[in-house]
């Protein structure tokens, strides 16, 4: 969930690029002459598939032992205190250099968001705080890192820590994880028995803890503010922004709301130069990425691939392809529940990274990958997915609280198509006027799917419409 | 004609009008270099960095439509309402929570501004009961005006054909506040109200989503002295009066403006009369004194006005019964009584005396030839007594609490001897981070303080130094000591006032800034010692009177034992209570909301109430009583009408009539010198004050104890404090 | 002879005053009434009121009522009951004690004269509730 | 101050501008005289312009006016009515602030009664229930001078510190601000 949610934040928050004008101008930047800490243009012009050696995750399949000791073996952990000792600007920049964008879905550069913390304190502490809230339908990338590579997150934290300079990190792990969450809690004890963590982290001199915290399964405790609140013992519902939780977070301090993918390649990025990981992808879109697919393929896969691969081959080579084949696709959502569905027409040029999937007016999302063939009931499948986030609203700001609940029970109405035609407008401008209305990212997430079913599917919901009112007569 | 023109002069400079008033703040804004210019709907205002998009457009005059946003309490920007579009921005934003930025251009009236409030407008309907018919809130509802000016003008809510609307349990918090929970729309009003203000962490939200639920978590009584703002504060008609539920409609009312006096805050109120009835008491802002809220007790114990109250003279005849009479028997009886006593008659003024009848009284009987007029609460009279108007006074001003970074609070329990004194405290200690310390019994003030224990002789050892609360008061720059009038009515409450008197000179650096408070607890106390009663009724048991005259004396100060066996009592005022009860002829006198009178309250600040009903049956207004008294006794008082006695009054203390005007008094350093020489120690009896807790406090004087209402609510007190979940 | 000179309502006189009752009794009547009839008395009502008729006078007056004594000169016309009202305004020739269809029913109210002006009168009263209790004293 | 303004033709722009302007309009002297002229005087002949000029123009008597003769208000209610000029304070049970920002002048109430049979409210007092709005103090100062009724201002204490609101005060992590139930 912290995926979704955190990718709609993202369109928001380059749309409220201008309230912080930092952003805005990084942004800007982007365009002119690039400042020190800008990812190097990408040469290449095909992506994927990804070489074995340039894999993050070695044991994304928990082949091997997950423990520390597996875990030196893969490498991590080696040494950290050298890249500690060599200072939070070092790491920003590296991260800065590899074009990172956060894997929670708002795929926000992740080395400016660290470097907002990165300023004078005022005497508060500072807070890293790692979501592990995944939440989201389909996706279920955070949990192969947690249960089979725990030392990997560990070791992001610390570094990530170290690059903000927080005091501290709370690892905010989704109720229902409990096996992750055990994992989790052992690597934490292994690092600290090792003295990787706690006073003079690594032997650096610096010193961090890591917290785990098991939330109580709420779907919108993915979403940062309400994380932040749920961790610190309130009902987990949003905050509004501004106050962003780099000024104002976690128990009123500084704090970093970032996704284990983000966290836990920071350490290869920094032991492997960022440039390394800019080769990967296109310009902005650098790096390699988890993706999660499921639905009617006949290998469903977690996968670690290159960024900008394009969606068919992403499926016909690790997915084993369609059931029935290309030809009996339907429709996919790219991106996790919340993303729009793209028709079959449009799958076939889509390239999987952030700009890419834009263009087909979906977005990357947390890249799960949900994929539906002929035999699907596709405004069932939409209608099932808003059912599940009127169920998980939270019921502080109007638009998603009376909103979501209203489009549910038509969207019910339109699988059975008692309805009439005009309804569908209706339920487009319903969606838009949830849309961007809402405290968080919830209401959009809430909108999209049902907006890019009426986009491609408007047919379909007349058909039936028209069969429903022949029953009747 | 007089009076105009003083009254004239008076009020001052003219101020200009609103329009030019704006003007002249922006002009003078500009002058200020860190202030910034936004822009709202193409008008320039400069803003203090950090005001919200709402509050800079206020001050261009132009208003934001918000449910969920109250100027009083936290923001919460869940209702989404106040919406609207800033130039640039994708976007519409909040405007009750965003910070303006520089430069910013904001679109109130735009397309899409527009189209986001009616959004939220049918989202808002679409699940609120369409019962506005038999809804309390009709007619002032929020809901109401604001789907009129921005919702849509149709509904296109198509699923009411398929599925209802959402339905939710109505909750039972307590006999004051009606909870009809379908009507709500979530904007968490209430909930901060509780939290912030009241000090109560009672209300709250359960379930999430569409089933989210406003309510108390479990089914308990919303154990709260200003409990019945909520009402106010809701938006729709979720919350309303339960006394007032289904009596009458805002548009059919009347409503004068009055002030309270069931406390010695002087509330401004707001009465709504229909029918010559009394049908609801709400309050008016008055930022100086109660900003917008009013304590339960001023706000419900209306329908004691309409219950126990006399309408007619009596007489007791020999039976010792008391029998109806019309006022022609009545004055002459007593007239014969009083001339026959001579000078060896005295009065005695309860605590709703108003100060026309006060100095009626007063003129009577000092032209009667008697000075036995008392107060019914006491106060000490040792070094400079009443004679000084800054011993008596809450002479820093209600407002001014605010501004204090420490308050010592001494034998007084402000949390029900004045709740909104108590809600300025707690305001205060909220947002301002003022220290608060009390001497006396511990209880409960919904913010936390620093007990000092309830023995008087730590006010001693602080006013000696070896106390280390003494080093505290010294390095704070603005304390602040709160007296409990109930305090100085102890026997040593003269040692204590001194002692008090001389820390608070010690204290007090700053001329403006006055450290030492008197909180009262009845309304008309201050202007009767402005006006020179006693105080305390020891004279009037130790005077050998032949006739006793009480003025609304209901406080149970005096029995029949204490006087002289052939003691005629006179008793004046509305309600049959205890004073009533021993009286040997009954005048039915006008209550609060009957008569046009004058009221002082702690701070010193005179204020009027208006006729809202006139009095019932045979009752008058109290002065004109004494006035027509005076006649048939052959001492003839010199006034006729509001106006001549109000020149009486202006004569004797000129701060009687000026209205609205707290006028401060600044003789400490006088006080103190002259306490000096008082005798009595302080005694080691513990500090006690008698309103403890919330059961005591709903029943306290002759209206609230006639009142149904009230008495509904210490059960409901009572009843939740033995049930397991409290 | 005597019908030609008169005499004869001299005789008639004297007998009206027999049969009224002397000479003091007859100037009583004439006081109360004004009037002075010979007349049959046909009946009495349960109020004491007689009931005369006469038909040598014309239609119109030849039946008349004379009020029972307690009533004195308090007299008025609701006095009589609607029983004997038919019969005195000629809606029907029957005297109500031999009125085959006049019905007796047991819920006919007891008649009442009209009470207007006396204590007894009728007086409107406020049906809403009243909107201030008065205080009433305890007794000793 | 207070003197009277005739108006003798419709002038065309008002100093009414913008929507905060209170609803009342003004019948004060400056008020007036800010009016500015648009007028085409180049077509007109001298006199014409002299006249039209004059038409324009206010024409200010000197001194108090007492209308209370003319007025025809009875006797006794000019002489022992008490008029409250006050600022109506925004009703509390709603946010809106439309219907406020002026002053407002009533009478005393007096002579209501309650019929004894029906229990309708019932008054004898024909100014009972007469409200006028004025944008201004002075406004209604004059009003009630020019009609000889005594009158005094109940002081109005709506003037609010302006203090910014802050959201973010709402989790702070060391005021008392710091929000606990939701």
């Amino acid at each position: 969930m912290a995926s979704a949610l955190g990718r709609i934040t993202n369109l928001s928050k380059t749309q409220v690029g201008q309230f912080i004008p930092v952003l805005c101008n990084t942004q800007i930047a982007f365009y002119s002459a690039p400042p020190p800490g800008t990812p190097p243009p990408q040469t290449k012009t095909t992506f994927g598939p990804l070489a074995d050696q340039d894999r993050v995750f070695t044991n994304l399949y928990g082949r091997h032992d997950w423990r520390l000791k597996g875990a030196l073996k893969r490498g991590d952990w080696y040494k950290t205190k050298e890249i500690l000792l060599k200072g939070a600007d070092w790491i920003i920049n590296e991260v800065k250099v590899s074009g990172l964008r956060g894997r929670g879905g708002a795929g926000f550069p992740s080395g400016m968001k660290w470097s907002f913390m990165n300023k004078p304190g005022d005497g508060r502490p500072k807070y890293l705080v790692v979501n592990a809230d995944e939440g989201e339908p389909g996706t279920c990338k955070d949990r192969e890192i947690m249960r089979h590579d725990p030392h990997k997150l560990v070791e992001g934290c610390l570094i990530a820590g170290k690059a903000m300079g927080a005091k501290a990190a709370y690892i905010y792990i989704r109720g229902e994880f409990y096996n992750e969450a055990s994992n989790m809690q052992v690597a934490i004890a292994e690092a600290y028995q090792a003295g990787f963590l706690g006073k003079n982290a690594c032997g650096s001199g610096y010193d961090f803890d890591v917290f785990m915290h098991r939330g109580a399964g709420a779907y919108i405790c993915g979403e940062e503010t309400a994380l932040i609140e749920s961790l610190e013992g309130k009902q987990g519902k949003p905050r509004l922004k501004p106050p962003f939780p780099a000024d104002v977070g976690l128990f009123g301090c500084p704090t970093t709301v970032t996704n284990v993918e983000t966290v836990a390649v920071s350490p290869a990025i920094c032991r492997r130069g960022g440039t390394w990981f800019a080769s990967f992808g296109r310009t902005r879109n650098s790096g390699t990425k988890l993706f999660n697919i499921s639905g009617h393929v006949n290998r469903p896969c977690t996968v670690e691939e290159e960024m900008s691969i394009p969606l068919k081959e992403l499926i016909e080579r690790h997915a084993g392809g369609v059931t029935g084949g290309w030809d009996n696709l339907l429709a996919i959502i790219p991106g996790g529940s919340s993303t729009p569905l793209i028709p079959k027409k449009a799958c076939e040029e889509a390239i999987m990274d952030f700009d890419g999937l834009v263009a087909v007016q979906t977005s990357l999302g947390t890249a799960a990958i949900i994929v539906m063939d002929r035999s699907t009931d596709i405004v069932k499948a939409i209608a099932r997915l808003i059912m599940f986030y009127k169920h998980e609203s939270c019921g502080q700001c109007t638009p998603c609280r009376e909103g979501v609940n209203w489009m549910n029970k038509m969207m019910y109405r339109f699988v059975d198509g008692n309805a009439k035609p005009e309804e569908i407008d209706m339920l487009w401008e319903i969606s838009k006027q949830i849309e961007g209305h809402s405290i968080c990212a919830l209401g959009d997430g809430a909108a999209w799917p049902v907006q890019g079913l009426i986009r491609h599917f408007r047919p379909e919901l007349e058909g039936r419409m028209k069969k429903f009112q022949q029953a009747q007569n | 004609m007089l009076r105009l023109t003083v009254s004239r002069a008076l009020n001052g400079a003219k101020s200009s009008p609103t329009c030019l008033s704006v003007a002249s703040r922006y002009q003078s804004d500009q002058k200020k270099p860190d202030k910034i210019e936004v822009f709202i709907d193409d008008k320039p205002v400069l803003v203090e960095p950090g005001t919200t998009v709402l509050q800079a457009a206020a001050m261009v005059g132009v208003e934001i439509p918000r449910f969920c946003y109250h100027e009083r309490l936290a923001v919460a920007g869940n209702c989404r309402m106040c919406l609207v579009e800033v130039e640039k921005s994708p976007k519409p934003v909040a405007a009750c929570a965003m910070p303006v930025m520089k430069g910013w251009r904001v679109k109130t009236d735009s397309e899409m501004t527009r189209k986001a409030r009616e959004g939220i407008m049918e989202f808002l309907l679409v699940n609120h009961p369409l019962d506005c018919p038999i809804c309390d809130q009709g007619g002032e509802c929020d809901l109401q005006d604001q789907s009129m000016a921005f919702g849509s003008d149709r509904s296109r809510f198509t699923d009411i054909d398929f599925s209802g609307k959402r339905a939710v349990e109505d909750k039972d918090i307590g006999p004051l506040v009606k909870t009809i929970m379908t009507r709500c729309i979530h904007c968490t009003r209430c909930i901060r109200f509780a939290s912030e203000v009241a000090g109560i962490n009672d209300l709250g939200t359960t379930g999430r989503g569409n089933d989210m639920q406003v309510g108390t978590y479990i089914e308990k009584l919303f154990m709260s002295e200003l409990s019945g703002n909520i009402i106010d504060l809701c938006p729709v008609g979720a919350l309303t009066s339960k006394p007032y539920s289904f009596t009458a409609r805002p548009w059919e009312i009347r409503k004068v403006d009055s002030i309270d006096v069931l406390d010695a805050v002087g509330s401004n109120i707001i009465v709504s009369t229909r029918t010559g009835e009394v049908m609801r008491i709400v309050p008016r802002v008055n930022e100086e004194i109660n900003e917008e809220w009013l304590a339960d007790k001023s706000r419900f114990a209306y329908d004691g006005l309409k219950r126990q109250r006399l309408v007619t003279p009596m007489l007791r005849d020999n039976n010792g019964d008391l029998n109806p009479v019309d006022w022609e028997a009545a004055l002459i009886t007593v007239a014969k009584v009083v001339k026959h006593a001579g000078n060896s008659i005295g009065a005695i003024a309860g605590g709703f005396a108003d100060a026309e009848a006060l100095i009626a009284l007063k003129d009577l009987l000092n032209r009667l030839g008697s000075e036995h007029l008392c107060t019914e609460r006491t106060f000490p009279l040792d070094g400079s007594g009443t004679d000084l108007r800054s011993s008596y006074l809450l002479n820093n001003k209600i407002a001014a609490v605010e501004e204090a970074d420490l308050v010592l609070l001494v034998g007084t329990n402000p949390r029900f001897e004045a709740p909104l004194l108590n809600a300025r405290l707690r305001k205060a200690w909220v947002h301002n981070e003022t220290d608060v310390a009390l001497i006396g019994p511990q209880v409960d003030l919904t913010y936390h303080y620093e007990h000092l224990g309830d023995d008087p002789n730590v006010l001693r050892k602080i006013n000696e130094g070896d106390h280390e609360f003494a080093d505290k008061l010294k390095r704070a720059k603005k304390p602040l000591i709160i007296i409990g009038a109930e305090l100085l009515e102890r026997k040593d409450g003269g040692a204590l006032l001194s002692t008090v008197q001389n820390l608070s000179t010690k204290l007090n650096s700053n001329e403006d800034w006055k450290v030492l408070n008197v909180l009262h607890k009845v309304a008309s106390q201050v202007a009767a010692l402005d006006i020179g009663y006693n105080p305390g009724i020891d004279k009037i048991k130790s005077a050998d009177l032949k006739v006793l005259y009480l003025l609304g004396a209901d406080g149970d100060h005096i029995n029949k034992e204490d006087l002289p066996k052939d003691c005629f009592v006179i008793y004046q005022g509305h309600h049959g209570d205890r004073g009533a009860a021993i009286a040997d002829a009954v005048l039915p006198g006008a209550a609060y909301t009957e008569k046009q009178a004058t009221y002082v309250n702690t701070e010193g600040r005179a204020q009027q109430t208006l006729v809202a009903v006139s009095p019932p049956g045979r009752a008058r207004e109290d002065w004109k009583i004494i006035r027509a008294l005076s006649e048939i006794v052959g001492a003839k008082l010199p006034y006729d009408n509001l106006n001549q006695i109000r020149d009486r009054l202006d004569e004797i203390a000129p701060h009687l009539t000026r209205y609205g005007n707290a006028e401060s008094a600044n003789y400490f350093k006088q006080a103190a010198e002259l306490s000096k020489k008082t005798e009595s120690a302080i005694d080691c009896k513990p500090i006690d004050v008698k309103i403890k807790e919330l059961q005591d406090y709903y029943m306290t004087d002759s209206i609230s104890r006639a009142s149904p209402t009230m008495a509904k609510c210490v059960q409901a007190v009572l009843k939740q404090k033995q049930s397991a979940c409290n | 002879m005597a019908k030609y000179f008169g005499v004869d309502k001299i005789f008639a006189f004297l007998r009206t005053i027999k049969e009224t009752g002397g000479i003091r009794a007859s100037l009583y009547k004439i006081y109360r009434f004004d009037n002075l009839r010979p007349g049959t008395l046909v009946g009495t009502d349960k109020f004491g009121n007689k009931y005369f008729e006469n038909p040598h006078y014309f239609y119109g007056r030849n039946r008349w009522v004379e009020y029972a004594p307690k009533y004195g000169m308090d007299y008025d016309g609701s006095q009589v009951p609607a029983e004997w009202f038919g019969w005195l305004h000629y809606k029907t020739d029957y005297l109500p004690t031999n009125d085959p269809t006049r019905p007796k029913y047991e819920w006919m109210a007891e008649h009442t004269e009209n009470m207007s002006g006396t204590p007894g009168q009728f007086m409107p009263y406020s049906t809403t509730t009243p909107k201030i209790q008065a205080w009433v004293p305890p007794k000793n | 101050m207070s003197s009277t303004l005739l108006r003798l033709k419709q002038v065309s722009k008002c100093a009414v501008n913008g929507n905060w302007v209170p609803r009342a309009l003004s019948t004060s002297a400056q008020r007036l005289a800010e009016t500015t002229l648009k007028n085409d005087f180049a077509l007109l002949n001298p006199e014409d312009v002299e006249h039209k000029k004059k038409l324009q123009e206010l024409i200010t008597v000197e001194g108090t006016t007492d209308l209370s003769p003319i007025s025809g208000v009875p006797e006794e209610h000019i002489r022992e009515r008490r008029v409250r000029i006050y600022e109506p304070a925004k009703n509390c049970m709603q946010s809106g602030t439309s219907n406020i920002g002026h002053w407002q002048i009533d009478f005393d109430t007096r002579e209501r009664w309650e019929n004894p049979l029906m229990g309708w409210c019932s008054t004898g007092d024909p100014l009972s229930n007469m409200q006028v709005e004025f944008s201004s103090k002075d406004d209604a100062i004059d009003y009630c001078e020019k009609n000889g009724w005594t009158w005094f201002i109940q002081k109005s204490s709506l003037e609010k510190n302006f203090k910014p609101k802050n959201y973010g005060v709402n989790f702070a992590w060391n005021k008392r601000t710091r929000v606990s139930t939701k």
